[in-house]
């Protein structure tokens, strides 16, 4: 009864446009929402900040940035790392160039570099298709990595090659550095992913997000009804790769701290890869419920034996780990291969006719 | 500028052609290396159209469960036949427990279970074999690990008799291979698999015997790309990186061509050995290797779709 | 030792941490690696660090009278996990202990604000031996820059090295990269060619074009800053590319045995740096062995104990422990804070006559620390692989301590600097 | 239905431009030349896919091409629809010659059409089906649609209007919302017409819009080529297997057959063109 639509009419274009045409989804998110700003921070500790809140909100961000190019525009990227340490990068040169620069904005600019980028290396895309794209991204991807190496001007010659994070305010506030509060980071955090979040959703809804979508549901059907498939997958590498970037720029900047270049390596590509599809391609809020699920599951299994007081050590805890992560990403394909977002799909609808099955 | 990336690289090659022979004798020990983890993409690609990202953690299993078993006491030849029973018996749970719930799945999702897999089997891996390097049992298989130093124009030449040997193997693998794809009721199979399901059904043999088949086929490629790599550089997990090394192969050579895999494997094991030698390590720092090959094959496809044995595709709609 | 008894000794050992970890007891958290790439070389150490503290809760009951609880939170040598790991063990520990350039490196700012002492002994980043810039970190006794002070001091003494031309085959990640500003200062000072040779996390194994650079190059000297799988790799192609071994040095963590045993014969003449040795007949090995290994609480096997890391984790966890008697005797109390265990290890005076007491004859040369010296800068041997195993080759040789604290502080500075607002220990008049 | 009345006025010189249109039986002008095409050959390779073919295409007419299978048909509507280029000859659309260009300018040029094999996007909505139609007509910037604010909010309501119009005329208002992967064959057919007639298109290509379907089906999609063509006055070019209903509705019929074109005239003189039913019975060139 909880989810029922009857009496929900439209009377406008314009109100069956509207995010939520259903009030129940509403509602849900604002009480999402409202726990998000609220309740969490009040309960939450500095452990769950930095383990579980911000990277869980950053590897979102990221995993919809990755979603808008595989999930919508049908464009396999294996490079998103890459294009995460672009914008880390960027925004470091960028602090560090410019120190009176307001964080928050530096951290937004940042993603525009890493959209140039993806736009140079989303050209291939104009006569590759498939695997043979998704491994033209792994250029993308080693060569950056690489570059992030030698390129001491990017990393303003430190000795170790990292980047560090410098204490940097906001109004007064500590908001990224060692300095920085985890409460104030996870806010900064959560206000810019609900920001990009918004943003992905209009593009996604309007002419863009159609333009991608007829690109990787049918690309010769999409030129044929006049669709530009040079733009809509060059814009579709360029928006992925901005919030890309957003999200690799918060990645080193309000929750790491620091950087290394072989952090943007393959293994974060592939993570961002399965939170996409765990979470469910040409979906949004799939990435959420994705990262939950893998960014959270290590956390909470590794925290299980010595909760139960099982004799394991860390070690075999983490193998045990890798081996729960690979078999639940095979169990998860098998049951749903399109992802969380969908299961949440199947059981929203149930809840709708519920609990009259007709 | 222009004469270090034009001129200077060429003279230098000139000058030390015995240097400039190493370089290509090690990136073709490299090269072979890459064909054969290529060969095994291939197959399964052929047949199942799944891009095995496993393939390398494979090659990693097979090496530790040989040299694991040969920890246990167990005497050399016997544990290679033991490993391949280990490497039928994956062939088996993969087929029954991963692909057959998801046949008919998009490309991707079939793609992401191999990676799945690969988890897996690292973490399997870590807790029975444990993290650390071993060595490969090379003497032990009778593997010779002398050198032969050869001196071609008064200069040197140091050829190591396992890395001799990892080539003949590697050559006769193929061909037993190329033997069994052409001459064997079950090899056509496997190849009408990549054309046509009805054809290779019609043979009589069911795709799920054929599947196991083809990783099983997969696994023995494994097991010697393991035992070859092995020897020169001991088994450990950081081997399954190597594996990367063998997708630009296959954008050269194409998903689905076995000669692709091989001269691709070939050609990219001596051209990045060539450039990080003669341009890389001079001009760029050095360590260009991670990318070359990547970039390299990039740019070829970039003005052949196709890549360099693939047919060209008509579309239609 | 075969696989099943391996994870039965897992099983008995993560037993004992699992009821340490509920037992009240110091919590001293081990960042650890005893997986991936690098686990080869990481698990010989951690061995050695965890059955020393439990070689102490077993015959004297702690340390003080309080049991040390020591835990292990495995990283696999990833920066994130090990961040992870820092956050997760932090909130009742006394040391944290990163095992990795790269996580020190992240910590590091963290620590002044948290106050936790970090134990990076023979690692991390090699200005934080200027105890006034970073308050909470320590790297007894050796810093990376001393290591490298001590092998082209070695070097010296067989030849001029103006003129010379030095290869440095380093891993490409902060760790080998550590010791480039000492080298590139003292190429200018010293006259020779420095030729900075990187090997790629993915290129650890395979380092023909590295080897093939070293044959075109024809350098008089490689030193070698590799880790984990890289220096079996190094080794096995310098055999094969028949580079004098006597011309080869590396850092103290390529001096592992296992690394070695693989070449064997072939390997002979390759030295390292050490600021430890095994030393069976130490008393602490006795009873290491007696309380420990024969009790069944040790994932350790008797060929590895005679190996240079296991003795050297152990001798790890013996400074810590020193660290904690100094605290506690400090505090007068046996339950220390984490500033307590700071003062501990800064006033480190491991004077001979103490490691005799303590039973570490010869495993560890003599040192101390001050506020402003979190090193201690204790010198190193030469050691030389003889076919079978490491012997001493020199005898105890000191760092160039002036230029290296000369750059130290400067570097400290910049940190401090890049790093604003950076505390700084006003206190330290030293 | 009756086609066959239509009186044929059109000079028979090959290659000319005529602006003079002709007046159909039921009363309907038909215009001048919208579309000609002249001496086109298609090679594939060394394959000659059509040879020398020229024929023209007049506003508000519906052209039909037919021919047995393999006869070129479909390349000759991928030729007008800029997605093959021909290796000869040339293309002129409303009076100008049209240079190669790319499948997309084409349609921007008011050119739509449907599929053999439907080709409808099928991780969409019906209605976002139809709404792709209206992408060459809405020019929003990235930020304004990021926003949805603007000049992007207004768009979407307006095209949203006309895809509604589009959705009614062709009474398929009831599954607005479905995923079209859910819907069957004849539906699909019908979503990509509107997805096609959405463009509001001048020129409307339709590559088999009846195969496969039933009688039933057959008899509603004829009703809608033909409503398509009266109310908007869409000059249609289509490909049809099924001679009946070619010869009733189109206007005018060119018939090829191994790339050649063999005859092109009203349907009641294509009908008894000797190389016709010598292509249709399989007489042997």
């Amino acid at each position: 009864m909880l989810y029922r639509t009857a009496g929900q009419f439209k009377t406008s274009y314009q109100a069956d446009q509207a995010l939520f045409p259903v009030r129940q989804d509403a509602v849900l998110l604002a009480i999402i929402l409202a726990f998000a700003w609220g309740g969490l921070p009040l309960l939450a500790s500095e452990f769950a900040f930095q383990t579980l809140l911000i990277p869980i909100l950053i590897y979102s961000l990221a995993a919809l940035g990755l979603n808008l190019l595989t999930g919508f525009a049908g464009q396999l990227s294996l490079g998103t790392a890459a294009f995460m340490g672009v914008g880390a990068y960027a925004c470091y040169k960028m602090v560090t160039l410019m120190p009176w620069m307001n964080p928050v904005v530096a951290i937004l600019l940042s993603g525009g570099f890493s959209a140039g980028v993806g736009v140079a290396f989303g050209i291939p895309s104009l006569r590759i298709k498939g695997f043979y794209l998704a491994i033209a991204t792994l250029a993308a991807q080693f060569f950056l990595v690489w570059l992030f190496e030698k390129w001491g001007w990017l990393y303003n010659y430190n000795a170790s090659g990292a980047i560090q994070v410098p204490n940097l305010t906001m109004f007064g506030i500590y908001v990224s550095g060692p300095q920085a509060d985890s409460r104030v980071q996870y806010y900064v955090v959560l206000a810019v992913v609900m920001l990009m979040t918004w943003m992905c959703i209009n593009l996604t809804r309007g002419t863009l997000g159609r333009t991608w979508k007829a690109t990787r549901d049918m690309d010769i059907a999409a030129e044929l009804i006049g669709i530009n498939l040079m733009r809509s997958k060059l814009t579709a590498f360029a928006v992925s790769s901005y919030v890309v970037g957003v999200a690799g720029a918060l990645f080193v900047f309000m929750w790491r701290g620091a950087a290394e270049p072989n952090l943007f390596d393959i293994p974060l590509s592939f993570r961002i890869l399965f939170i996409a599809i765990i979470g469910g391609l040409g979906s949004v809020m799939g990435n959420y419920l994705g990262a939950i699920l893998i960014v959270g599951l290590p956390v909470v299994l590794g925290t299980v034996p010595e909760a139960l007081g099982i004799p394991i050590s860390s070690a075999t805890v983490e193998h045990l780990n890798v081996m729960i992560v690979g078999a639940l990403i095979v169990f998860f394909l098998i049951i749903e291969p399109h992802g969380l977002a969908r299961l949440w799909a199947l059981i929203r609808e149930k809840l709708i006719i519920w609990p009259f099955p007709h | 500028m222009l004469n270090d990336i034009f001129i200077k690289p060429f003279i230098d090659m000139v000058e030390a052609p015995d240097f400039l022979l190493q370089v290509l004798w090690e990136g073709l020990v490299s090269g072979i290396l890459y064909a054969l983890i290529a060969l095994g993409f291939v197959l399964i690609f052929r047949s199942s159209r799944i891009f095995n990202f496993a393939q390398g953690i494979m090659v990693v299993f097979a090496a530790l469960t040989l040299v694991g078993l040969h920890a246990m006491g167990v005497p050399a030849w016997i544990c290679v036949i033991l490993t391949l029973g280990v490497m039928f018996l994956l062939a088996v749970t993969i087929e029954r427990v991963v692909l057959r719930p998801l046949v008919g799945q998009p490309d991707i999702i079939l793609f992401m279970a191999t990676i799945g897999i690969t988890l897996f089997l690292i973490g399997l891996g870590e807790i029975i074999f444990g993290g650390e390097n071993k060595v490969m049992i090379t003497e032990e298989l009778g593997i010779p690990t002398d050198s032969v130093v050869l001196e071609p124009w008064g200069g040197l030449l140091i050829l190591e008799q396992k890395d001799i040997t990892a080539v003949i193997v590697a050559a006769l693998l193929v061909v037993a291979l190329l033997l069994f794809l052409n001459k064997t009721r079950m090899g056509r199979a496997i190849r009408a698999l990549g054309d046509d399901h009805q054809a290779a059904l019609s043979v009589g043999i069911s795709l799920q015997q054929i599947w196991v088949l083809v990783w099983f086929i997969a696994g023995i490629i494994a097991l010697v790309t393991g035992i070859a790599w092995g020897a020169r550089a001991g088994v450990s997990f950081a081997l399954e990186v190597i594996a990367y090394k063998a997708l630009p192969v296959l954008m050269l050579g194409g998903l689905e061509s076995i000669t692709g895999a091989i001269i691709g494997g070939l050609l990219i094991g001596m051209m990045e050995k060539l450039f990080e030698i003669y341009w890389g390590q001079p001009l760029l720092g050095g360590n260009t290797e991670t990318w070359f090959a990547f970039v390299l094959a990039l740019i070829v496809l970039l003005f052949r779709p196709q890549g360099l044995f693939g047919e060209r595709i008509i579309e239609r709609v | 030792m075969t696989k099943f008894t391996r994870i039965a000794a897992a099983a008995a050992l993560g037993a004992m941490v699992g009821q340490a970890a509920m037992a009240e007891g110091l919590s001293t958290p081990n960042l650890a690696y005893r997986t991936g790439p690098f686990a080869a070389t990481g698990i010989p150490l951690m061995n050695g660090q965890a059955d020393y503290m439990a070689m102490l809760n077993a015959r004297d009951g702690g340390i003080g009278g309080i049991p040390i609880d020591f835990f292990e939170c495995e990283t696999g040598y990833s920066t994130e996990k090990g961040v992870e790991c820092y956050e997760k063990t932090k909130s009742n520990a006394i040391v944290s202990q990163p095992w990795s350039t790269g996580i020190t490196l992240q910590v590091l700012p963290k620590t002044n604000v948290d106050q936790i002492p970090i134990l990076a002994s023979g690692y991390g980043f090699s200005p934080m031996a200027d105890g006034k810039v970073f308050h909470w970190a320590f790297n007894t006794p050796l810093s990376y820059w001393d290591g490298a002070s001590i092998i082209l001091k070695y070097i010296k003494e067989m030849g001029d090295l103006s003129g010379k031309k030095v290869a440095f085959l380093h891993l490409d990640h902060p760790f080998g990269k550590e010791p480039l500003p000492y080298l590139e200062m003292k190429a200018e000072s010293e006259g020779f060619e420095l030729l900075p040779i990187p090997v790629g996390l993915k290129e650890m194994q395979n380092q023909s074009a590295q080897w093939l650079q070293v044959r075109r190059e024809r350098p008089d000297y490689v030193i070698m800053w590799g880790w984990g799988a890289m220096n079996a790799g190094a080794i096995t192609e310098a055999v094969k590319t028949k580079f004098p071994m006597d011309k080869m040095l590396g850092v103290w963590w390529s001096g592992h045995d296992a690394d070695l045993r693989l070449v064997g014969e072939d390997g002979k003449g390759y030295k390292s740096v050490s600021w430890s040795f095994p030393n069976s007949d130490a008393p602490v090995m006795a009873d290491v062995k007696k309380l420990v290994v024969d009790a069944g609480k040790s994932q350790t096997s008797p060929e590895e104990m005679d190996g240079v890391f296991y003795s050297r984790g152990l001798v790890i966890s013996a400074i810590l422990a020193e660290g904690i008697t100094v605290a506690q005797e400090h505090a007068g109390k046996p339950d220390i804070s984490p500033a307590d265990l700071r003062w501990g290890l800064e006033n480190l005076n491991l004077t001979q006559a103490r490691l005799d007491e303590l039973g570490l004859s010869g495993m560890v040369p003599p040192f101390s620390t001050s506020c402003a010296n979190h090193t201690g800068h204790s010198g190193g041997w030469i050691l030389e692989w003889d076919g079978a195993k490491f012997v001493k080759a020199s005898d105890l040789i000191m760092p160039e301590s002036e230029a290296i604290s000369e750059l130290e502080t400067a570097k400290a500075r910049e940190y401090a600097e890049a790093n604003a607002p950076w505390p700084v220990n006003e206190d330290c008049q030293m | 239905m009756d086609g066959a009345m239509r009186t044929y006025r059109n000079d028979e010189k090959e290659g000319a431009v005529s602006d003079t249109g002709y007046i159909t039986a039921d009363g309907r002008q038909i215009g001048g030349t919208l579309m000609e095409l002249r001496n086109i050959t298609l090679k594939f390779g060394g394959v000659v896919a059509i040879k020398d073919i020229s024929f023209d295409i007049r506003e508000g007419e519906i052209r039909a091409i037919i021919g047995p299978n393999g006869a070129g048909k479909s390349s000759m509507l991928n030729i007008i629809s800029g997605f093959y280029t021909p290796s000869e000859g040339e293309l002129w659309y409303k009076g100008a010659k049209r240079p190669p260009m790319k499948p997309y300018e084409v349609a921007r040029m008011g050119i739509a059409r449907t599929f053999q094999n439907i080709a409808l996007f099928e991780g969409m909505s019906v209605l976002d089906n139809v709404m792709t139609g209206r992408l060459t007509h809405m020019k929003a910037g990235i930020a304004s649609q990021a926003l949805w604010w603007g000049r992007a909010r207004d768009e979407e309501i307006a095209n949203r209007a006309v895809v509604e119009k589009v959705i009614d005329f062709l009474e398929i208002q009831a599954i607005r919302k479905t995923p079209v992967g859910r819907l069957p064959y004849g539906l699909k057919k019908r979503v990509e017409l509107a997805r096609a007639l959405a463009a509001e298109p001048s020129m409307l290509l339709l590559d088999e819009p009846m195969a496969g379907m039933n009688v039933e089906e057959k008899e509603d999609m004829s009703r809608f080529i033909l409503d398509v063509n009266d109310e908007f006055g869409t000059t249609i070019v289509l490909i049809e297997h099924d001679m009946g209903v070619v010869m009733d509705l189109s206007d005018r019929v060119v018939v090829m057959d191994y790339g050649k074109k063999i005859g092109d005239g009203p349907p009641d003189e294509v009908r008894n063109n000797q190389d016709v039913i010598d292509a249709y019975l399989g007489v042997a060139h």
